[in-house]
């Protein structure tokens, strides 16, 4: 048994050999046989600087297509898939450390030196780490192909959602209504991942999902509806753009608190948890799933908890709007940290509701309310306080 | 889910069974099988015994002195309630008083010892309703009580403080301020764990209404302690029947007449209130003086039997002890009050919702270490 | 007999009024009642201290007594919503040959009595005739010894 | 190009639809269901009516679809097992030939005969709205009374079927 020293000492030592001998003697073996193979030597000759040197790396990657104005960039990187899911892997350890604040406790503090910040990381690799068990009696297919389809919901809800005047994916006339479209297939996903698990907690989980999403999903699409009848546009740009001297929540105030109430049902968070309500149905339709499956769930859960905050600072809170001497983008940045904390405070302090208390609430309460909201914006409309 | 040996019916159809716990966020050491028709509980069956060690068996094979520590440990978040009324039979069998002193010092063990398992039922409450502060806030608490505890009795939870004849050790000198400074602390706590969960509009929604006993099946059922208070009944053997020196200080049985899970909580709430009120009276009364009556030699009873009750933390804790001369207690039964409030379990599960399970369910207080025994 | 156990001699005296010598007053004192009687009467016993206004089983168990060849069961009875009668322990006894351990049992009367009757099934073999669920509660499913709180089971390792 | 689209989304849906009537298991068939209509919705898109499409899977997928799931869980199921007797399957296929060929009439005698329709004129929603409030208000009512009147069938035979 050679000690963790030794350990340390043979892998410092062959680290330290490969940075001689790679220079020395495996680059110019590598050039030579480009060259006498009649290779163009510029290219291997960029992607070998490109891999010391990033600034031309970047270069390279503009040159064949995949710089930072090209689509491929846009959707994998930024403003889409790595960003959102940096947030979401953010908001999870904000989630985190805010509930300890409130509950006296340090939350997450040893993974990377300051304030447990690297937690998010340390889990990720607990979890990818840990075994994938696929119950014997699942259905193997929908069994994986639950955690697939919910990233790809939660990454396709980002597609047409801007995060300035210049940053975003894809720009379209209906841009608010497609996240809503691709938002009514979350309901089959947690179908397809409760019935798969073949196990009777999940099943009841997934049928509360269920009922819990048909019911706050007309709220939300008719708490919108007043927006649109104050621009007269689907168009998320001009939605926002509409926002330069008056922020919606103040006009819009009960459809800004409806919004919000059926994200908070949307995401299952607290009060609203019912289909994970960990001490009467175990995990809900979670429950059979473990590792990767389990992270790649979790992280569509938080995507859709980013795109939906996303949304909601795009609708009430004026967007990028703010003074100029900030860049747009922090400004909606910003606004977007305001409405994460918002959105995850009531589970320090709600306890959970129960189901056919939530879908009163639901079907009773916030239907009516939302009708009367259309009322207020068609009256704000016609005095054109708009 | 294949049940182990027992004859459970799994009727199929649109009825579901469902095994709640021993693996199980939302049970104890415990299982409850239970069949639901939608959303509601149609049938309720408790499956105690999964922790279950023969602590009747075990002590007649203990001596006296050996018994207590062996007959906390079902209980030992409320450690002194579960050995008090053991130590209280032993010395009527031993035939020993204990003096003045040490009795006060028992009480003050005890109602801490209350105080010390209400805050845990309090956040498991609280968890239980998917409240995660209030599950935080009692258990940070609930510390400071169990480090007046640790100064009388020297660790944390199993103290093994009360033996017959008066208690192991004296309180340390400067306990009076401490505690009531603790005691200070906390009242200040109680108002905020009021705005947070106890009028919280969603935990009254919760429990208002939920799982309700009625006075009448309180008392058919043999329910006992705050779950029988809550059902309106002022029943509390500290007052029925006082022992060590309950009489002399004055203090209320809290009550509500709705008998709901809401009423269970609000109970508990109170009596947290009125043990620290205790435990301040005694503290004025007691005074300097021996702590022990020393007993020579094995403690060896009488032939003859004692029973005696006393009120723990989740009720009337019972102790008949049959002994025959010798050296080891010739049978000792406990009847704890977990096991009684267990019946009440079912009577209150079946016709309500599944959702309603752990509000029900943790508001009985029900201890599964203590049923099992 | 002081004046002292005036509620507790009283009430037992109602009880021997009515039962003759079918019952044995085995003492009275501060508290405490116990009256044992034949197995056949328990039931009729139980009846006339329910009447007397105590309310639910407390605690029931048994003791083995090998040298007797009985089992003794004991119920413990208390009142609870009366402030006259809440300080007392109402017990009532009765022993029943080992060779033939049955016994008609007191849910009936006692509702209370359920889970405590269940309990002394599996620990010292006790069948309650008229119980409607006489099974394994606290043992573990795959027990096979004799039932543990008899005498002639010794705990392992303590022989 | 478009003619290749085309043809894998039509043949996707028809294959989806197809599985949907014929899968043993009920959720099988409502996640094709559910795909089926997705591909509906992908005939929109080609047809350069998005705000169509977009309402298609809101709607379809998004509330239908799931309406039928819980029609799925909320019945009980031995009721349905056996519908199938010879009688009844003919009258179907009548039925459905029926429907067919009438659809087939409508639509080859419509003035819809272009292959590629003006797109301006479909994806504007301020002139759906206000032909749907001006002149097919009638229809409009009369369509949202069937629903809820089936909605309302639907949860009777629910409670008839549980008591």
């Amino acid at each position: 048994m050679e000690t963790f020293e030794e350990f340390v000492k043979r892998i410092l030592t062959i680290l330290f050999w490969l940075i001689i001998v790679l220079p020395i003697i495996i680059f110019p073996i590598l050039f030579l046989v480009v060259g006498l193979l009649g290779i163009d030597v510029i290219i291997v000759n960029e992607i070998l600087t490109a891999a010391i040197d990033p600034l031309k790396a970047i270069k390279l990657a503009e040159r064949y297509g995949l710089g930072f104005s090209s689509t491929f960039f846009k959707i994998a990187v930024f403003p889409g898939f790595t960003f959102a899911a940096l947030i979401a892997t953010f908001t999870i350890l904000y989630e985190r450390k805010l509930l300890a604040k409130v509950q006296l406790r340090v939350g997450p503090l040893y993974a990377g030196r300051f304030e447990g910040i690297l937690q998010p990381i340390a889990d990720l690799f607990k979890l990818l780490g840990k075994e994938l068990v696929v119950p014997e009696k699942a259905d193997k297919m929908f069994f994986w192909a639950a955690p697939i389809l919910s990233i790809g919901l939660a990454a396709s809800l980002l597609s047409v959602i801007p995060l300035s005047p210049t940053i975003y994916i894809a720009r379209s006339e209906f841009s608010l209504l497609i996240p809503f479209a691709i938002l009514g297939f979350s309901p089959l996903v947690v179908l397809i991942a409760a019935w798969a698990s073949s196990n009777k907690f999940a099943f009841i989980g997934g049928l509360r999902a269920l009922h819990q999403l048909a019911a706050y999903e007309i709220p939300m699409l008719l708490s919108i509806l007043g927006i649109v009848i104050l621009t007269g546009s689907f168009d998320l740009m001009k939605i926002v753009e509409a926002q330069k001297d008056i922020w919606f929540i103040f006009p819009q105030f009960l459809a800004a608190i409806i919004f919000y109430i059926t994200i908070l049902s949307e995401l299952e968070r607290i009060p609203f948890d019912l289909p994970e309500a960990e001490t009467e149905i175990v995990s809900g339709w979670l429950t059979e799933y473990t590792g990767m499956h389990f992270g790649l769930l979790q992280l569509g859960v938080y995507m859709k908890f980013y795109a939906l905050a996303l949304l909601f600072t795009l609708l009430f809170l004026g967007g990028w709007n703010g003074p100029a001497f900030l860049p747009p983008i922090v400004w909606l940045l910003g606004k977007l940290f305001f409405v994460i904390t918002i959105i995850i405070f009531p589970r320090a302090v709600l306890p959970r509701l129960r189901m056919d208390q939530l879908i009163r609430i639901g079907w009773a309460w916030l239907i009516a309310l939302s009708f009367i909201n259309i009322f207020i914006a068609v009256i704000e409309s016609s005095l054109g306080i708009i | 889910m294949q049940n182990a040996g027992m004859n459970i019916e799994d009727k199929g159809g649109d009825k579901l069974v469902l095994h709640v716990g021993p693996q199980h966020p939302g049970s104890g050491h415990f299982r409850l099988i239970i069949t639901v028709d939608g959303d509601y509980i149609v049938g309720a069956k408790p499956d105690p015994g999964y922790v279950h060690r023969g602590a009747e068996k075990m002590a007649e094979y203990r001596d006296y002195i050996q018994n207590i520590p062996h007959l906390e440990r079902p209980v030992i978040i409320d450690a002194t309630g579960v050995t008090l009324p053991y130590v209280l039979a032993a010395e009527k069998i031993i035939d020993v008083e204990a003096p003045e002193r040490a009795q006060y010092i028992r009480m003050i063990m005890a109602e801490l010892n209350r105080v010390i398992s209400h805050l845990y039922w309090l956040g498991i409450y609280g968890i239980f309703l998917g409240h995660s502060t209030m599950f935080m806030w009692p258990m940070g608490d609930r510390e400071l009580f169990i480090d007046l505890a640790e100064s009388i009795g020297g660790t944390r939870v199993t103290f093994s403080y009360v033996v017959p004849g008066g208690v192991r050790n004296d309180m340390p000198t400067h306990f009076k301020e401490r505690a009531l400074k603790t005691f200070d602390y906390f009242e200040k706590r109680i108002e905020e764990y009021k705005k947070i969960f106890f009028n919280n509009p969603i935990m009254t929604a919760r429990t208002e209404s939920i799982g309700i006993m009625s006075q009448a099946d309180a008392i058919k059922l043999g329910i006992t302690g705050s779950n029988l208070r809550a059902a309106g009944i002022d029943s509390d053997t500290r007052k029925d029947e006082p022992y060590c020196l309950y009489d002399r200080v004055d203090f209320e049985i809290p009550t509500r007449k709705e008998g709901d899970s809401y009423a269970r909580c609000i109970v508990r709430l109170e009596e947290l209130q009125q043990s620290m009120n205790i435990i301040k009276q005694v503290l004025d009364l007691i005074e300097p003086g021996p702590i022990k009556q020393v007993i020579g030699g094995v403690m060896r009873g009488e032939p003859g039997e004692a029973f005696v009750r006393t009120e723990a933390a989740r009720g009337t804790m019972f102790y008949h002890i049959v002994s025959n001369g010798e050296k080891y207690p010739y049978r000792v039964k406990i009847s704890v009050p977990s096991f009684r409030n267990l019946i009440g379990m079912t009577h209150l599960l079946v016709g309500s919702k599944l959702a309603d399970m752990p509000a029900i369910y943790w508001s009985l207080d029900y201890w599964p270490v203590e049923a099992d025994r | 007999m002081s004046a002292k156990f005036a509620t507790e001699n009283q009430l037992a005296k109602s009880l021997k009024d009515q039962f003759k010598n079918k019952i044995k007053e085995e003492y009275v004192e501060s508290n405490r009642i116990k009256i044992s009687t034949s197995p056949e009467n328990l039931k009729n016993l139980a009846i006339a201290v329910k009447e007397l206004g105590f309310e639910q089983v407390m605690s029931q168990g048994g003791t083995d007594y090998p040298e007797n060849n009985v089992y003794r069961i004991e119920y413990h009875i208390i009142c609870v919503s009366k402030k006259k009668l809440r300080s007392i322990i109402f017990s009532i006894m009765t022993e029943i040959p080992k060779d033939k351990p049955e016994i008609e049992t007191l849910i009936d009367v006692f509702p209370s009595a359920e889970f405590h009757e269940q309990e002394t099934f599996e620990n010292f073999g006790i069948t309650f005739i008229g119980h409607p669920r006489m099974e394994r509660l606290l043992l573990p499913e795959d027990w096979n010894d004799i039932p543990p709180l008899r005498k002639d089971y010794i705990l392992p390792g303590r022989g | 190009m478009t003619d290749v689209v085309f043809l894998v989304v039509s043949l996707l849906t028809v294959f989806f639809a197809i599985l949907a009537l014929e899968s043993r298991e009920l959720v099988y068939g409502a996640v094709a269901l559910s795909l089926s209509f997705l591909g509906v919705a992908g005939l929109f898109i080609l047809l350069d009516s998005l705000y169509i499409a977009i309402f298609q899977v809101l709607v379809y997928i998004g509330s239908i679809a799931i309406l039928i799931v819980f029609v799925i869980m909320l019945v009980r199921r031995d009721k349905w097992a056996n519908v199938t007797s010879g009688n009844e399957r003919i009258l179907g296929i009548i039925a459905a030939v029926l429907l067919f060929s009438t659809m087939t009439y409508f639509s080859l005698s419509s003035s819809l005969t272009s292959q590629y329709p003006n797109p301006a004129a479909i994806s504007d929603f301020y002139e759906i709205g206000s032909q749907l409030i001006n002149d097919y208000w009638l229809i409009l009512q009369l369509t949202g009374l069937a629903l809820a009147v089936s909605i309302v069938g639907a949860l009777t035979m629910a409670k008839f079927e549980n008591r």
